[in-house]
């Protein structure tokens, strides 16, 4: 078991950019990305989930700090100006599993 | 008489703004709102398996010209009158050029409880009149420049989770008949009204959040979110007299144009207008369209159909 | 012979301990019991519709004063007898002085298929008895200090979702009349039994993960579950004799006295009285008064209020 | 003319190709998916409380070895014809000796909506044969090794969610008979085909992702997934006519054994198979098989039976 | 893009906190919050989200360090006694999009 | 308040395997851990949480880097191979309540 310090860039935005997103991290060579559904509060309000227009994704992606750094630019210049969104990363150790960690088949 | 169901969306208002812990998940919310669209879909196919459908082709291109009509009349209004900038002005004309299936639910409801025939093809033209206005928004935001990726904005408008239920919902209607779809009948006919009670409470739910923003956006909204309604309610009425329609059918054309979409156009706009503020556009369409048109616009526009086939029909 | 809504309880009691992977999401059994809430306060609100407020008001202060009566006495047996701390000895006096939907929807169920009438305003009776008892509790826990925050508590207590969708259905069924609930009856009435079953079916599952609790907090609250019941039952066979109640009414009021709330207090008390342990009062009141009255107990209300009948009125 | 549930199929499918928006909540998907399996364990377990349980042992001991017998033909067929991996061929196999809920409906659906009689303890010969193709994959997969958990493989075959909503419903409807369960026949039978709409509906959903894994995984599977049921329906046929099935009965009999699971059996392997690629058995059960028995098969079984009946009669 | 380190702090506890907490965080000067749906094990026993009773919620705040160790302490002092409750802070780099990353507007 | 620097392991994983992991994480020693449904893309390709053979779940657990290790390690072994599956650990400060973190009542 080796390990491999790298990055967790955490995206918080609007339900609605789920198909968006998703397309971009892949052109964006993300290797894989994980959603959970939430709700919050941020410059934008109460986003309570009771319906689509007010609920949140939670988007994490494992990667290297090129990769999260160019995702992070993108949405900054794409998407933030426009919709309810936080990013943040931070320091994982992704375990080696038998296959390198983001290595697409 | 008030309708009981219109109780189920004062109930949901008044829990809401009293901060009552009752809430609806949103699984329980798609659920119920996919049931209603499909039932809308599969009444109205039962209906185009009875008739040529190039009788039809007259009212459909009618309406689908009322929805671009209507957005291009709600546009400069906002543009200019209620100062906007061009994004919100767009995205709050596309809402209302489109329509509101829970609106039109209420409207055949009360029709129903006082037993006046419509057309049964309605939902055929609420179908057509979901779209053209969301485009429209969009060419009013960005013009017809070259850069708009017409393509995944296509995808977005007509492969959205309302158009393909009531789409699908026609097609079955259509292709299966009122005899085909008689097994089916006790869950989407005789529960329809049951369904809908559920949807009006969480539309109340939903409604009451949106009275905060209201209060920021100031009183032109207010207004517009009546006085558009009149206004289309009008226009509605006046074709669908012209288009031969029955005092039933005039009513549902009239509120089928005064309604304000909260489903297609949010999603659309909020995809491919990115910059328009959902805000506007959700409170004027949810915090006051929708409570006006079901309290007090539906009678009203009922009133303008039997004033129009008498007035008109004696004039 | 056993009804078969209550095979549904035990089939998900035996699924849960058997550890099977069964399992409802939550949003389902929000949506079951929205629905549940909803149909048993329409009910009651046709009836209300029916009869001169005023004529209930004995009735109504009555279950009032029994809610707060049957919380008095839980307390003292429970703090020392049981030698409960005074925050748990409340949180669970307010759990039995209080009721269950559930407990009294098998109780109208168990009627129903004997076909023995009772008063149809039972559920004006079932919301009044939600909440005193929860009053009550708090009182016992907190004294009457100026420090509680009866604000907020009164917010907790009385805009909780039980309450507000008993009491919002009551009050539909009231202005709507029976004639104008005819188009929703489909769903909340023809499914009652059905949507009650599935709550069953969960109720089960729940009941299963209560058992390990009970197994460590010992014999005294599984005789505190069986005793209570039988004693609040006998109390309320004498309220309803007492105030002419018909033989099923009696037997309702009974199984309300004997039922132990697990929706509406649970909720307040963890807000209100968040010292008190919340293990101890849900395995008492779902672990073992639940299926205790649902297998056991609404039969021997039945019972009692039988012999009230004949006895009293014959003494 | 084809079945208007069969069009929900289609709907979803042609919905989910085009990658449209829509999407049932997974809740929505389990709540449709309790409900069916309730109901149809209800319905079979009427028809045990009306007939000598002894009378059905032949043909319970028949459709277990059916079980059996057809996860071994699949086997080899796999490993040399397909050039499968061991355990991946085993739990296609289990996949296919085992039986799919939805075609079984669709099945019954089609006897319905033709009005003709079938045996109804069928589900008794569901439940049945869900299991023994599962175990047969296992021991395929394991050999009869020591090392083999079976206590927990047990466990998970026999309390999944499937095999236990289907026996407690057999179980309740034996136990209540069909006047008990009188009240909850509006639920869990009038509503039955809406259910299986709704349920088809997102079945076309799934099936619609399972297409990109056929691409990649060649045309055997896709063979297979053709012919396996086709094989697999003649030998039901043989085996209905066998134990003196009406022709409604071998249809549904060839049906069972032409299904292929895509709930018990993707589970149960999953945990006890955990090296075969699920990937594949779905592609193959749900991308080709349900599609192929509901669209094209169903008709094929009935022409079967008909044939049966009439040649091996004359014969 | 500038960035800028904070804090994340995770609270995981019973969802019937969520109102009450939600205005917590408002009082303490949380600028927004994240929440998801959770259930999990712990002191308390298990809580398999079957009903609202035995669900938890699984709240994020990213804010400075003062801000997280206010909030911290209030829940320590009233409510991790008697509610099922784990408290976590991690580091974090929120990227400074076009607003600064946790203003009020 | 003491605060006591420990691990965050993250298992991202298939839902079938919540019944089977939550067994072993308690005979490792996890004093508890935190689930939320998931869904996401990665080597296995797109979860898309349709259905349950789709669904991912999120596991955290919080511990001390000993058990962090011994959980992954064991995961590594039996389960990486044939799940869909991605762990991860990062850093944390643990709020210690009045009762110690990670200790079983
Ligand atoms: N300080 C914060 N901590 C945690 N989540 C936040 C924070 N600010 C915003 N969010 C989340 O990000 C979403 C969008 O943020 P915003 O664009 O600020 O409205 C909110 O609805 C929250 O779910
Ligand atoms: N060590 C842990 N790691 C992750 N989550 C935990 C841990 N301990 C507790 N939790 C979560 O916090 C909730 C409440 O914790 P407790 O108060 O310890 O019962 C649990 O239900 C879990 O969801
Ligand atoms: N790079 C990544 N970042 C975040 N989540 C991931 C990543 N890779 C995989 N996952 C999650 O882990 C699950 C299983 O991963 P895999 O085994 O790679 O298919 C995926 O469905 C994702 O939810
Ligand atoms: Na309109
Ligand atoms: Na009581
Ligand atoms: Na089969």
């Amino acid at each position: 078991m080796q390990n491999r310090t790298t990055k967790l860039l955490t995206i918080i935005t609007e339900s609605v950019l789920e198909t968006t997103l998703a397309r971009e991290l892949d052109r964006l060579n993300a290797r894989g990305y994980t959603i959970t559904d939430a709700r919050g509060k941020g410059h934008h309000g109460v986003r309570n989930a009771g319906w689509e227009p007010s609920s949140n994704i939670r988007i994490e992606v494992a990667c290297d700090e090129a990769t999260a750094g160019a995702i992070a630019g993108f949405l900054e210049k794409n998407y933030s100006d426009n919709y309810a969104m936080i990013l943040f990363t931070s320091d994982i150790e992704v375990l080696r599993l038998n296959r390198p960690p983001s290595t697409a088949t | 008489m008030i309708d009981p169901i219109i109780l189920f969306f004062l109930l949901g208002a008044v829990a809401g703004l009293l901060r009552s812990e009752l809430r609806l998940p949103a699984a329980v919310y798609d659920f119920i709102s996919i049931v209603l669209l499909l039932s809308i879909g599969l009444k109205g196919g039962i209906e185009l398996a009875r008739q040529p459908f190039v009788t039809l082709l007259p009212q459909m291109l009618a309406v689908v010209a009322l929805g671009f009509l209507l957005s291009l009349v709600a546009f400069p209004t906002l543009r200019y009158l209620g100062r906007f900038n061009r994004a919100d002005s767009a995205s709050i004309a596309a809402h209302y050029g489109s329509v509101s299936v829970g609106t039109y639910a209420v409207a055949v409801a009360y029709l129903g409880s006082r037993e006046i025939a419509f057309e049964e093809h309605m939902p055929l033209l609420l179908v057509l009149m979901e779209v053209p206005a969301i485009i429209m928004g969009i060419i009013l935001a960005r013009g017809l420049s070259r850069e708009t990726r017409w393509k995944s904005i296509g995808h977005e408008v007509f492969l959205g989770k309302s158009v393909v239920l009531l789409l699908g919902g026609l097609l079955i209607g259509w292709l299966a008949g009122p005899d085909g779809l008689s097994s089916i009948e006790p869950f989407f006919f005789d529960l329809f009204k049951g369904f809908l009670a559920l949807f009006l409470l969480e539309m109340g739910l939903i409604t009451a959040t949106q009275i905060g923003s209201l209060r920021k956006h100031g009183i032109f909204l207010v207004a517009f979110g009546i006085v558009m309604p009149l206004f289309s309610g009008l226009v509605g009425t006046g074709l669908g007299w012209a288009l031969g329609l029955s005092i039933g059918g005039t009513m549902v054309l009239a509120t089928l144009a005064a309604s304000a979409s909260y489903i297609a156009a949010p999603a659309a706009m909020r995809i491919s207008v990115p910059e328009a503020n959902p805000t506007l556009s959700l409170a004027a369409s949810l915090g006051i369209t929708f409570p006006f048109n079901v309290l007090i616009g539906i009678p009203i526009y009922y009133t303008m159909a039997v004033w129009a086939h008498t007035a008109l029909a004696g004039g």
